[in-house]
């Protein structure tokens, strides 16, 4: 039998002008175990606390009601002053008769009559209260980076800087993701190598970074804190540690029709390669779908150029285990696949384009060293369109395209115009757009600018159709504005396709058990409040991972992430709350209910021996909380039928005490 | 107010989250409600058994009213909509027996919504109280 | 909205299926239509007239029959309002005011011929029965 | 009436028990009297050719007696599923609660089942025999020893008149062919009792909740109900009572017990089958199981193993409480 203490808080007049106090804390003293009962004026004072203090010590108190505030307000408080004074702070239960009663009535009576029941229900519950005590669980202090575009750059950078190890994976051969293919940024036009590589460098060059490139995250197993992750390290059959990156291999490699990716297809590689200049790591890889050598063993020129010795073509896949303590989720997008829009001509005609194509066909670095030509004779273009919200906004029953805004489109787009009409002024430039969207720093000014001192055309309206008709594409679209048709020969079109996330993503969130939208982004654990934390405990979200982002945005996320990750891994411990789930095992049947509702995924099952009472032993599927990562909502309670899931701080047992307190 | 006037008995379970800070809010911002409400408080909506409501108009309860956060909004990510599945099926079960449908009631109260909780309480208090005494329910043993 | 254009906008809206207010007013179906140049509304414009209720200037326009039944604009609306649904749904509306060639499916068994091609049975039953 | 014979069922237990692909068999075996016909496990081929039993009265869902009777098995139980009991067979796949290799399943068609109160209101009591002939059954009491034939129409049960599915979800081996799923009508009187007033359903159900005695038949035979400790036996669940003091008390048990099995419930009918009061219990399952179906689309337990239930699934755009019954007042 608990004993307990009752402390009745007049708040000034808050409570007192509208609840009988004394009247209270003299109804609630015949209560069921409880063996003392005060009012005070302000119970939150110290002196209220001593008075607390003191009557634990005198009465032996076991467990403790505060009549007073909202617990949001002052449970803390009360909490600490029965740690003060011996008791578990979980042995404390307030009853709200300040914001739920004093304040909402106006009678004397009912207030007091109502105030003596929410008493009574607090008392039926500290009846079955039991001390509880966090869990505790190490940390690792080492992150992991899954993706190292710019978002896993900046993130990795952020967290190392801080003096935590992190290694990032990385499934090209280099780190730099699209940002790496871009030419310009908007809206400074500042050129995206010239931002970028030095980060890319600082990543390779720093002691707390290790960067496993060509590489896939296989499996994650454990919790916040805790991570159990294998690394695929895909076989590259150059040695990363010996290689050089002088290029020998590359320039004397016979397989020379090999498909650029890094270009989108618009040239050609060898079949070993770098996929550009400033590649980090600055190491050949070889395409085993390309090479002579590995494929049938005639060749190895490569391994004779390489003065290095850096080449072996026995090299195996290496499976990497480690640790980490959180991990970040960057994987990025890709602009969708253009080929259900047959009414855009994309398959048809090489000189339609997506706008990732036209940032390597401005590139310095890339097909065309630069020059704006297009792809099917690589003369000069003189009419250029460029078509918006391609596949974006799209009914969520179409067959094609997504529902969601790109977001990047309506800016990059703006950049490309602007610097075509910049780099040649007599080419004609048409934005077919449906609206302009531009809310950014600095983002509608630039967009302005395009129109207004670069001359760019923006016609409202969609294009309708494009018709290559020999060495032309035929525009057909609509002027709604001028509401009149309009039919342009366009020497080159550009495509600013809607982007999506990648792939790899929702495999990653099955194996992280991170939930994900319907559009396969990532999902935050509070949209607004913890936008770049997943659901998940100890995995974060850098990146458009979460959803479409330009370039500021990611890396603010990116950083923020980071910020997160170094809270995490600067703690020796992390101490949990204790109010979690805890299954009776003696009655769990096994049954997945509760692993299905955690959000979590805190719930694990395992197989355990229990005696039997013919000293037998019987093997049961039972449920496990993991306490690091149940946050305690008790979803779990009521999808189990036997009643095996109960909730710390909230057991069945208790509510339903403060049910029948009430009703009584 | 007269003292033999029947009023009923409303139990109403809160998140903490949102509807127990919306019921804060509604103290804050002194908006009268019945005396009648007695709320309990849960960590989500979704710890919310059915069981316990149950049990509440077996023991006498007139009225049984959950509220949790808006759909979306839940603190724990999706709770309450495993409550907003339960409830349905529940509340639709009970009507099924012949229980006056208007007894039962899931609202959403975000900590924003004070006026919205004292104006849902007002409004379920009114509505169980011209049902009167909840005859079909109550377990006779547990009345004084 | 005046009432009968409220009550018209309804109809056609029954009619045809459609419901504008899905347009972003994006312009793709004016922009693909080959019938275009001859039209005085344009797909783009049928569909905003439709939603705001201003369905008198469409009923006395040519554009009703100008439309090619081609469905370039439907295949190729990014937010599937189906725009030529609403010309077929609007000019369906002056065939009525003109005359009661409204069928029921009793009216068909004695207006069959048998030379008549089974696919102009049908598609004529879909088109007055609506 | 059966279109499988018991020779055709026994020589299959005998030769899969002989050939070692199964060490035990579950199956019926004669009670005390002709109609009543008790689940058993045999472990010879002569009990079974013997004593297993296999006409009309074979209604008992053997899915449940899985998770005790392959705790301590050596090798495989044998086990002769109609296609309802297959849909049972899946849903505690689904749950863990035993191991799909310690089974043998084969599939047995079934033409439905008779509800011995069905005979026993044409009859009367004291029936000594009553044996499949032609289109019913030929049923002789003590009182009468003239056979009195009963067209199974009449006495076929409730949930066999009302047949869901003839298929087999689950089967190691099928004997006879595999049947179809089937549009029944079996939410009809669920639709009647809907379209009564809220007072004329109280009284509906008081009346026939009211006989319930508790005895706890339909927890004990529902393959459902398999918690290793039901809530109605827990002191600490605050829904334990061995007997009702009071008219709501058996709403609340059933309520809960409905709960419970929402969205699991393959509408298997075994609680109506064995209510000694007859109360008709699948009313309340099948509330539930086309409330599902209105609110969160068609739903059948058990149909595939791995299945995630309804009550523990949500969408997005889920109905609102309170728009409950506005949905089903327009249906």
């Amino acid at each position: 039998m608990q004993r307990i203490g009752v402390f009745v808080c007049w708040c000034g007049t808050n409570i007192a002008g509208t609840v009988d106090v004394a009247a209270v804390s003299e109804a609630l003293k015949s209560e069921p175990g409880v063996v003392f009962s005060t009012n005070y004026q302000y119970m939150c004072s110290q002196a209220g606390q001593d008075i607390i203090k003191d009557a634990v010590k005198e009465h032996n108190l076991t467990g403790i009601v505060v009549c007073s505030c909202s617990p949001r307000m002052h449970e803390a408080t009360f909490r600490k002053t029965a740690a003060a004074a011996g008791l578990n702070p979980y042995m404390v239960e307030i009853a709200n008769i300040r914001e739920q009663c004093s304040w909402v009535h106006k009678d004397m009576l009912t207030g007091t009559e109502k105030a003596i029941i929410l008493g009574k229900a607090a008392v039926a519950k500290v009846n079955l209260n039991t001390p509880l005590t966090p869990g505790e669980s190490p940390v690792t202090k080492r992150a992991l980076v899954i993706g190292g575009g710019i978002a896993g750059i900046q993130t990795a950078l952020d967290i190392a800087d801080a003096g935590f190890p992190v290694d990032i994976v990385e499934k090209n051969p280099t780190i730099g993701g699209k940002m790496a293919q871009l030419d310009k940024t908007f809206p400074t036009l500042d050129c995206a190598a010239c931002i970028l590589t030095p980060k890319m460098v600082d990543v390779a060059q720093h002691e707390n970074i290790r960067i496993f490139s060509y590489s896939e995250v296989e499996e994650i197993g454990g919790f916040v804190g805790n991570f159990d992750v294998k690394i695929k390290k895909k076989a590259r059959f150059v040695k990363e540690d010996i290689c050089t990156g002088c290029g020998a291999c590359v320039e004397k490699c016979p397989m020379k029709k090999i498909p650029n990716e890094f270009n989108l297809g618009m040239d050609n590689r060898r079949a070993v390669y770098i996929p550009f200049a400033q590649a980090v790591p600055k190491v050949a890889t070889i395409d085993p779908s390309a090479c002579n050598m590995l494929k049938s063993g005639k060749c190895g020129i490569c391994s004779k150029v390489c003065t290095a010795g850096a080449i072996d073509y026995k090299q195996k896949d290496e499976l990497i285990e480690e640790k980490y303590g959180a991990i970040v989720v960057a994987t990025g997008f890709n602009p969708i696949s253009m080929d259900k829009f047959d009414e855009f001509a994309y398959n048809q005609s090489r000189d339609v384009i997506t706008s990732l194509e036209f940032e390597r066909l401005t590139n310095a670095a890339g097909p065309t060293q630069g020059k704006l030509l297009r792809p099917s004779d690589l003369e000069h273009p003189h009419t250029i369109v460029f078509v918006q919200c391609v596949g974006s906004r799209c009914d969520a029953c179409a067959e094609k395209g997504k529902e969601y805004c790109s977001k990047i489109c309506c800016m990059y787009t703006a950049k490309h115009a602007m610097l075509v009409r910049d780099k040649y002024p007599d080419t004609e430039v048409y934005v077919f757009y449906i609206d302009v969207r531009t809310p950014g720093k600095n983002f509608d000014e630039f967009y302005r600018r395009a129109v207004e001192e670069y001359g760019v055309r923006y016609i409202k309206g969609m294009v309708g159709k494009i018709t290559p008709e020999g060495d032309k594409l035929k525009v057909q679209a609509s002027d709604l504005l001028a509401d009149k048709q309009l039919h342009i020969d366009a020497d080159l079109v550009v495509l600013a396709a809607a982007i999506e996330p990648d792939k790899t993503a929702r495999p990653l969130a099955t194996m992280l058990t991170a939930s994900m939208d319907t559009n396969d982004f990532f999902t935050e654990a509070h949209p607004k409040l913890r936008p770049v934390e997943s659901p998940t405990a100890g995995v974060f979200l850098s990146g458009t991972c979460q959803g479409p982002k330009d370039i500021p945005e990611t890396v603010s996320q990116a950083s923020a992430a980071a910020a997160k990750v170094i809270g995490l891994l600067v703690k020796d411990k992390l101490t949990g709350n204790p109010c979690i789930a805890s299954p009776n095992e003696l009655m769990c049947n096994g049954c997945s209910s509760c692993e299905r509702v955690c959000p979590y995924g805190a719930i694990t099952y395992i197989d355990k021996e229990f005696p039997q009472p013919d000293r037998t032993v019987a093997v049961r599927r039972v449920a496990q909380v993991n306490p690091a990562v149940c946050q305690g909502c008790g979803a779990c309670t009521v999808a189990c039928m036997s009643g095996a899931m109960d909730l710390r701080g909230f057991m069945s047992s208790q509510i339903i005490a403060e049910v029948d307190a009430i009703c009584k | 107010m007269q003292v033999n006037e029947y009023r009923p008995l409303i139990v109403a379970f809160c998140c903490n989250w949102c509807s127990y800070a919306g019921a804060d809010l509604a103290g804050n911002n002194r908006l009268n409600y019945p005396a009648d409400v007695k709320i309990i408080r849960v960590p989500c909506s979704c710890r919310v058994n059915p069981m316990f409501i149950l049990r509440a108009f077996q023991r006498g309860a007139d009225g049984v009213i959950i509220c949790g956060c808006h759909p979306g909004d839940c603190h724990y990510t999706s709770g309450n909509y495993y409550t907003r599945r339960r409830m349905a099926l529940l509340f639709s079960m009970l009507d099924y027996l012949g229980i006056e449908r208007e007894r039962t009631r899931l609202e959403w109260v975000s900590a924003a919504e004070g006026a919205k909780f004292a104006a849902t309480m007002n409004d379920f208090a009114e509505t169980v109280a011209a049902l009167g005494e909840n005859k079909r329910l109550e377990d006779l043993r547990c009345k004084k | 909205m005046h009432k009968d254009n409220e009550k018209m906008k309804s109809e056609i809206i029954r009619r045809s299926g459609v419901n504008p207010s899905k347009c972003m007013r994006c312009g793709k179906c004016s922009g693909t239509c080959p019938a275009y140049d001859e039209m005085e509304y344009h797909p783009h414009q049928f569909v905003y007239m439709v939603e705001s209720g201003d369905i008198e200037p469409l009923l006395s326009s040519e554009s009703l029959y100008k439309c090619l039944s081609c469905f370039a604009c439907v295949d190729r609306c990014p937010r599937g309002v189906e725009p030529a649904k609403l010309v077929e749904a609007v000019r369906l509306s002056v065939i009525r005011q003109q005359g009661a060639n409204h069928l029921t499916a009793n009216d068909i068994p004695e207006m069959l011929d048998p030379d008549l091609p089974q696919q102009a049975i049908v598609s004529a039953f879909r088109k007055y029965t609506k | 009436m059966q279109k499988i014979t018991r020779d055709q069922i026994v020589s299959k237990a005998v030769s899969l028990l002989q050939d070692g692909t199964v060490s035990a068999v579950l199956g019926w075996r004669q009670g005390e009297f002709c109609y009543d016909v008790t689940p058993s496990v045999f472990n010879t081929a002569e009990d079974i050719e013997a004593n297993f039993v296999w006409n009309d009265f074979c209604g008992a869902n053997f899915s449940k007696y899985l998770v005790s009777k392959t705790k301590n098995i050596d090798g495989k139980l044998l086990v002769f599923l109609k296609p309802c009991d297959t849909y049972s067979f899946n849903q505690l796949l689904t749950e863990h609660r035993f191991n799909r290799e310690s089974v043998y399943v084969v599939g047995i068609p079934c033409e439905g089942m008779v509800d011995i109160s069905k005979v026993k209101a044409v009859s009367g009591e004291g029936i000594v025999c009553a044996e499949s002939k032609g289109a019913g059954l030929s049923v002789t009491t003590i009182y009468d020893e003239n056979p009195k034939e009963i067209p199974y129409a009449e006495v076929l049960s409730e949930r066999c008149l009302n047949c869901k599915s003839k298929k087999h979800v689950a089967y190691d081996e099928l004997l006879g062919d595999e049947g179809e799923v089937i549009d029944s009508a079996r939410f009809d009187e669920v639709e009647k009792l809907e379209s009564m007033t809220s007072e004329e359903r109280f009284a509906f159900w008081q009346g026939e909740l009211s006989r319930c005695i508790r005895c706890n038949a339909c927890r004990d035979v529902c393959p459902a109900c398999t918690c290793e400790k039901c809530v109605f036996d827990n002191p600490n669940s605050g829904a334990e009572s061995k007997a009702p003091t009071n008219s709501f008390e058996e709403q609340m048990f059933h309520v809960i017990r409905a709960f419970h099995v929402a969205g699991r419930c393959t509408d298997c009918g075994e609680c109506s089958r064995v209510c000694p009061q007859n109360i008709p219990l699948h009313l309340l399952n099948r509330k539930f199981i086309k409330d599902i179906n209105s609110f969160y689309g068609d739903y059948q337990a058990g149909a595939e193993v791995g299945m995630r239930a309804p009550l523990v699934d949500y969408d997005l755009g889920d109905l609102e409480a309170c728009d409950v019954f506005e949905r089903r007042d327009s249906e």
